[in-house]
């Protein structure tokens, strides 16, 4: 019998049908993947099941018995408990008060005892094997990767029947994901249900046992991960068949340089870098969580302070703020980490969003020049393919693929020809991911420089001319391109951290 | 040693450093008039401050909850002239009366919280629309300044239970229900749907229950300071509230609650409500002429939400690996 | 006339009682220097303003020149504010204190407290409730007799009128909406026809008489508790002709009175120097020579351009309105008259702080 | 054709909304009371939502930036003194004297802002302490003295009719003032800035928005303003009183709350804010005319302040076209 069955499922948001009838069923016992692109439904099956949404018609079935009860309070009782991409954390509760919320040991006057919670917490994490997070530390204190950890700890600490994993490897480094990996494992050969939800194919093919994938809000279809090939998986995702995810690598690097650092440091998070990125070069930046990266990219977009020095196009600069670094004399642009908070205003038009960066330059006697404007927004539209109804349309109400092409958009509308690229798939579907990294080295041939983070290091061995490893703040390699290998990577990380 | 005491200060929900600010302004008072803070004068001080700090009380525990509430001028002012136009009637015991009076506080409380809920509505405007509404009922109920107040309550506002004045120890019961309500899940429930409604509604937090709740508190002590202006004043009036309106707010903000949200306490605004009141003393005492006071009182105000600010930005760098 | 004479005679006698007291320098107990505070409970407008002035004034000049060492201490507009100000104020042990009390009743446990501590507590203008502080007041309950009075013996008993309904919550302008209600039943002939809010400000005083305007064709007199000039431009800009106006005494209202051709009115005081006043009776009460009465309430005479017989309460006087002498076109229209109280000169200038 | 125009029509906006109010509360109250429409009631009616609509202009631009002003009142008073103070009753002396407090108060008005942007004061606490600093700093400058009365320039500005037409002078300044308005939101680099500095700072400061800039100039605009609203309304009163300004704060905040504006900034226009305007405006005159006490009329206040923010929630909407 079926733990768990979605039968006809539909949601509607305004004009759009997010699930169209869909229908899904899993047993106890594996773990099961469900896939697809952006826009596919998979976040909102997810919500319906934690309580989050509720479904406009259609039913949930669990042990074969219909669930009425609505709310989130509801799905936990009924033994649902979602990891979500999008954290439910409380940043200014700290980390046992998260985990145990609603749920606390309470005093005789019904107070809650932070020893206990502390303790729990404390006896959780050491059963998970998760060390390094104080239980009384303010969750808003933590990095996104640890912020992660806590999440799926909460979800894991009400030991549920369903464990819902949504993306819940995005932001964490990879030993940490084979610590999630053999978590979920594990509590499917308990006789538990996991649904892992992924785009990165190879933790789905580690660790599902079947794959259900879902397009444009219907099931697709249903198989055992080991009887179906990756191909045949991304032409079920997408209705067609990919060509190829990495784009075709020729090295279009100028001897001109385009950006060289030295002694570049950023309070103690990075104790002076010294690199060159040169024109028509897309460098690679890797490393593990919080180990210097953000920092080395707000950094050069201008958005904190730095020590050391810079050039840009052989020129000694000190960027002082974005605006500066955007400004015509520099040319730095960034590709921020969230797009939704730090990217778009997401309650604006695309046409506003795209030419925010670049005003200055539309801009004559003070007023903005309406068809200069117009041009550039639908060129952008054009050249980046993405898919609007209409410029007006709001950025908030597109599918995340094209929320980043918008932004991407923006960062080509001006004048930037360095271009730092902070892991620009994540939460990015397959067909779009291809897209971006094609536009990466189109860029790169076109003159750009290109400095590009990703925690997905297959996409650096595929797209970046060289990669430079991150560790403690410092640069531990640097690989060229003829030595690039996930494996290589993978240890200059690891030896990083040894000799530190 | 510095950078710990910065982020212990910038720790401790946010009411450090306003501690620190009222203890140097208390120790320039008793510098410059010694004997400034023995108990008969602590009375006093605690009695004219009261009023502000039930108003801050409500305010704060809304401004966690990521709300605001205006409307606390009107109720204000409702309660102060419900307490002072029923003196005619006989037999009146001080206790009903008190919980009628609450009692309305808290309906205002919750039809805020509904309006605000069910209509996903701005607080700042429904309570702006609120405050009017209600401010017009006490004129209505009492047109001007006046009405009595039965010389029972009025003994009551004076009366010192146990040898301690009653502001006193009006104000030592409020702590101790804050050292209670603030490991309540109630109050986490609060903070945390101040902080991320979308999280809080995960975490099965009710956005309704815990908005009902903070402006229903909220109502609840407007309606209390009102109570405790007519038996301290002997009479009511339908338009005083107005006057508490932005010092309970600036009260919360110098006591290191975030406007956004989710953080801070009550031990903060009680420090700020304190620092409101004794710049006054401050100034008296410089010997300022008078329209100078006012103009330091002002800077005061912007000088320690600075520091204040400084403080946090300082420990939130030295406290985070970001 | 009556009021000239008074004066004359008043002044005289000061004078005569100023020569008495330099002719007895031996007289040291009375010359003691007091010190005296004045509470202010708001700053926002401009008769508070020339309230302060006269006070400073009258510590300069005249019989208390040098007989008091005067502190102003002003709050922003809050009960709390002022109440820890005057326990500031008394933990500095004066001598006396005179208060302009934000309201009626919340100041009175503080000042209480004052006398209990053996100060000399003096409340004007919005005098308190508690019953130790003296007390100054302008005769409130007469003046709002006598403003329907001359309205309605203007009009010959006759006419529709609007009424403003001054300051929502002010316990004086409470007092003043029952009396005139009260006064103008007995006149059947008197019709109001709306009322109005100006909040003594003259934005809203100009806007509320404009909608009363407009919505009721004939109008024949308005009662202002404010500026009145407000009014006047709202009947200009209805292009209505003038009608009878009562208005409160600012140098500008009077000018206006006095200019506008074919305007009747009446001007009635509440008069600034009542802080001189109080420091005067504080001074008085110090020196060991207290009043007969707790309560002192002055009728002021009131200016008018047309002097009408009625039911005026005792002692009311009328006064022609007269540019130059009791109007002053050059001075600030936000000047109260009169600037000066009968025992001591105030020129219009020092009232003004022009000087 | 116009874009900003065509996409109001498409969705009835709360501006809309406001605007259909307004003509409500204007032909109900016609009806009732014929004189209420005659044209030289609503000459002053004008006036006086000039007025109104002129502080909030500079209220519009800090909200939609995510902020708030409640310097207005002694801004616009101190305006108002000086004007009258300075020029001593004399024509010539307004070429030198309206300048000089014009500029003078969009320097208050960006320190304001440069407190806020830079040193991170709330706006609530920094534009109320610069309130309470403004009123003690103006009696300490004048002496509280009452200044000489208005320039008659001005009177003739605020208070008078062009003679052909018989429409009032202010119509024509507040419409000159609401155009600059309107082109500088929608129309400029800056107003673009302003809704992205309203709707998140982040992502505004990432995109090379002068954030601090930004947020300085709307208070400095917020600033001027006022202090123009405070000199003209000297020529309306035909002299300066204290206290001239008190009634400004929660009217310019409530008319841009009415016109549709998210108090957490982003979202609003000053089209609206007129609207809001002239809905307080008629609201005021509707206590005489219907003889209601301060008490009724602040309880109807309160409701149709309520009733225009509920119409632009969201939820709302979303129930009425369910059916």
């Amino acid at each position: 019998m079926n733990l768990l069955e979605a039968r006809d499922i539909t949601k509607r948001f305004g004009g759009i049908v997010a699930l169209d009838g869909m229908h899904f069923a899993a047993k106890a016992g594996e773990v099961h993947a469900i896939l697809g692109e952006n826009g596919a439904g998979k976040s909102t099956f997810i919500q319906i099941l934690s309580g989050a949404l509720v479904a406009d018609r259609g039913k949930i079935m669990l042990r074969g018995k219909t669930v009425t009860a609505h709310g989130p309070g509801a799905a936990r009782r009924a033994g649902i408990a979602p990891v979500f991409q999008e954290l439910s954390l409380i940043s200014d509760l700290t980390v046992g008060e998260n985990i145990w919320f609603g749920d606390e040991a309470l005093t005789p006057l019904r107070m809650i005892s932070r020893r206990a919670l502390n303790a729990r917490t404390a006896a959780l994490f050491a059963e998970l094997g998760l060390d390094g997070i104080a239980p009384d530390r303010l969750v808003r204190s933590l990095s996104i990767g640890q912020q992660q950890l806590v999440e799926i700890a909460k979800g894991l600490a009400c030991d549920p029947d369903i464990l819902i994993l949504d993306e819940a490897t995005s932001a964490l480094v990879p030993h940490e994901v084979d610590w999630l990996l053999d978590i979920a494992r594990r509590r499917a050969d308990a006789g538990k249900l996991v649904l892992y939800i992924s785009h990165r194919m190879g933790e789905v093919r580690r660790v599902a046992d079947r794959i259900t994938v879902l397009r444009n809000g219907e099931t697709v279809g249903t198989a055992e991960t080991s009887a179906i090939g990756d191909d045949e998986i991304v032409a079920m995702m997408l209705g067609r068949r990919l060509n190829r995810l990495f784009p075709e690598r020729h090295a279009t690097a100028t001897d001109r340089t385009a950006l060289k650092a030295s002694g570049l440091s950023v309070g103690h998070q990075l104790k002076g870098m010294d690199f060159t990125l040169r024109e028509g070069e897309v460098l690679g930046v890797a490393g593990l969580q919080g180990h210097g990266q953000r920092e080395l990219f707000m950094a050069l977009a201008g958005a904190v302070r730095f020590g050391g020095s810079l050039e840009v196009w052989g020129r000694p600069v000190s960027i002082r703020s974005p605006r500066h670094a955007l400004s015509q004399g520099i040319g730095v642009a960034l590709l921020p980490e969230d797009r939704r908070h730090q990217g778009l205003l997401l309650a604006k038009p695309v046409r506003e969003n795209v030419v925010l960066a670049a005003l200055s330059r539309l801009t004559r006697f003070g007023l903005i020049d309406r068809q200069a404007e117009a041009d550039v927004v639908s060129e952008s539209v054009s050249r980046l393919q993405i898919k609007v109804g209409s410029p007006e349309q709001l950025a908030g109400t597109l599918s995340g693929g094209n929320q980043q092409k918008v932004v991407l958009a923006k960062l080509l509308a001006t004048d930037a020809r360095i271009l730092l690229f902070f892991d620009p798939t994540r939460g990015v579907d397959v067909g779009t991911k291809a897209e971006i990294f094609a536009m990466m080295r189109d860029l790169a041939a076109s003159g750009y420089a290109i400095l590009f983070y990703s925690t997905d290091i297959a996409e650096l061995v595929n797209v970046a001319d060289r990669v430079m490893v991150l560790s403690y703040g410092r640069i531990s390699a640097t690989l060229p391109a003829d030595q690039l290998s996930e494996d290589r990577i993978l240890r200059a990380t690891m030896i990083g951290q040894v000799a530190a | 040693m510095k950078r710990s005491l910065s982020s212990l200060l910038g720790r401790t929900d946010g009411w450090g450093m306003p501690l620190v600010v009222l203890f140097i302004i208390a120790g320039l008072i008793e510098l410059m008039r010694p004997g400034s803070f023995g108990l008969e004068q602590l009375a006093l001080i605690c009695a004219s401050a009261m009023i502000l700090v039930f108003v801050a009380t409500g305010e704060t525990i809304v401004v966690m909850r990521g709300g605001i509430d205006l409307s606390v001028g009107g109720t204000l002012s409702l309660a102060s002239v419900i307490s002072a136009t029923r003196a005619d009637l006989p037999g009146l015991d001080l206790l009903p009366w008190l919980a009628l009076i609450l009692g309305v506080g808290f309906l205002i409380g919750v039809a805020n919280a509904l309006i605000i809920s069910l209509l996903k509505l701005q607080p700042f405007l429904v309570t702006l629309a609120t405050w009017s509404i209600v401010e017009g009922i006490a004129l209505i109920v009492q047109p001007s300044e006046g009405g009595t107040v039965p010389p029972v309550w009025f003994a009551w506002g004076y009366s010192r239970p146990f040898g301690i004045p009653i502001s006193v120890l009006l104000l030592m019961l409020l702590m101790l229900w804050w050292a209670w309500f603030r490991r309540t899940r109630m109050a986490n429930s609060i903070r945390a749907a101040g902080s991320n409604e979308r999280s809080a509604y995960l975490n099965r937090v009710s956005l309704m229950g815990t908005n009902i709740a903070a402006y229903g508190i909220s109502g609840v002590m407007a309606a209390l300071a009102g109570f405790f202006y007519a038996t301290q004043t002997g009479a009511g009036s339908p338009v005083v509230g107005a006057q508490y309106v932005l010092p309970a707010i600036a009260a919360v903000v110098i006591g290191g609650t975030s406007l956004a949200g989710g953080r801070g306490g009550l031990t903060g605004t009680i420090t700020g409500a304190f620092i409101l009141n004794l710049t006054g003393t401050v100034v008296f005492l410089l010997k300022l002429t008078s329209y100078w006071q006012i103009v330091a009182q002002g800077a005061i105000l912007v000088l320690v939400v600075i520091t204040g600010s400084i403080v946090e930005a300082r420990s939130e760098r030295s406290g985070a690996d970001r | 006339m009556k009021f000239n004479l008074l004066r004359k005679l008043a002044l005289g006698t000061l004078a005569l009682a100023g020569l008495f007291a330099a002719a007895l320098p031996a007289q040291s107990a009375d010359q003691k220097k007091y010190t005296i505070y004045l509470s202010n409970s708001v700053i926002g407008n401009d008769w508070l303003q020339q309230m302060l002035r006269s006070a400073e004034v009258s510590v300069k000049k005249g019989p208390l020149a040098g007989r008091v060492d005067l502190h102003i201490e002003t709050v922003e507009n809050t009960v709390q504010a002022q109440i820890n100000s005057l326990n500031n104020i008394i933990a500095a042990k004066p001598d006396a204190i005179i208060v302009h009390a934000g309201s009626v009743s919340a100041l009175d446990p503080t000042l209480e407290r004052a006398c209990a501590a053996g100060i000399v507590v003096v409340s004007f203008s919005q005098v308190v409730t508690a019953p130790c502080p003296w007390k100054v007041n302008t005769d409130w309950t007469s003046t709002n007799h006598d403003i329907p009075v001359w309205l309605a013996e203007v009009l010959g008993g006759k006419g529709k009128i609007i009424v403003d309904r001054g300051l929502p919550g002010s316990p004086i302008s409470e007092a003043s909406n029952k009396e005139i209600e009260a006064v103008l039943a007995k006149y059947p002939g008197i019709e109001v026809v709306g009322w109005y809010t100006s909040n003594y400000e003259l934005g809203a005083e100009q806007a509320g008489v404009a909608a009363l305007l407009a919505a009721n064709p004939q109008i024949d007199g308005i009662l202002t508790a404010g500026y009145g000039t407000g009014a006047i431009q709202a009947l200009k800009d209805a292009g209505r002709p003038m009608v009878p106006i009562v208005m409160f005494a600012y140098n500008g209202s009077a000018t206006a009175c006095a200019q506008e051709p074919g305007l009747k009115c009446m001007i009635y005081t509440h008069p600034p120097y009542l802080s001189a006043d109080a420091i005067k009776l504080a001074v008085d009460v110090l020196d060991g020579h207290p009043p007969a009465n707790n309560l002192t309430e002055n009728n002021y005479p009131r200016l008018t351009t047309d002097v009408v017989k009625g039911d005026f309460s005792k002692g009311a006087e009328f006064i022609k309105l007269e540019i130059g002498k009791n109007v002053f076109p050059d001075l600030p229209p936000g000047l109260v008259l009169p600037a000066s109280p009968a025992w001591l000169d105030i020129t219009p200038q020092e009232a003004a702080g022009t000087n | 054709m116009i874009p900003w125009l065509t996409n109001g029509l498409r969705s009835p906006s709360p501006i809309l909304l406001a605007y259909l109010g307004a003509l409500l509360i204007f032909v109900a109250v016609s009806l009732y009371s014929p004189g209420f429409a005659h044209p030289a009631h609503v000459s002053t009616l004008i006036v006086i939502a000039a007025f109104t609509g002129i502080v909030a202009i500079g209220q519009t631009m800090v909200i939609v930036g995510g902020g708030i002003d409640l310097s207005v009142p002694w801004l616009l008073n101190s305006a108002a003194v000086a004007t009258t103070a300075l020029t001593r009753s004399s024509d010539a002396a307004l070429i030198w004297v309206v300048p000089m407090i014009l500029v003078s108060s969009a320097g208050i008005g960006a320190i304001n802002g440069l407190a806020i942007a830079l040193l991170r004061v709330p706006p609530i606490v920094m534009t109320l302490s610069m309130n309470v600093m403004l009123m003690g700093l103006l009696f300490i400058v004048t002496r509280g003295f009452p200044p000489p009365p208005t320039p008659l320039a001005l009177q003739w500005i605020a208070n008078g009719r062009i003679a052909t037409i018989g429409l009032p002078v202010m119509l024509f300044v507040w419409l000159a003032l609401a155009a600059i308005a309107l082109v500088v939101e929608r129309r400029t680099a800056f107003g673009r800035y302003l809704y992205a500095v309203g709707s998140n700072r982040t992502v505004a400061r990432l995109s090379g928005v002068p954030v601090a800039g930004t947020t300085i100039a709307a208070y400095a605009i917020s600033g001027f303003t006022a202090g123009l609203a405070g000199v003209l309304l000297t020529g309306y009163a035909k002299q300066s009183y204290l206290g001239m300004g008190d009634p400004y704060l929660f009217t310019s905040i409530a008319a841009v709350a009415i016109g549709g504006a998210s108090i957490l900034g982003g979202s609003g226009s000053y089209l609206g804010t007129i609207a809001g305007a002239l809905i307080l405006t008629l609201l005021t005159g509707l206590l005489p005319i219907f003889r209601l006490d301060a008490g009724a009329l602040k309880v109807i206040y309160g409701a149709v302040i309520l009733f225009a923010v509920a119409i632009a929630s969201p939820q709302l909407r979303r129930f009425f076209r369910r059916e």
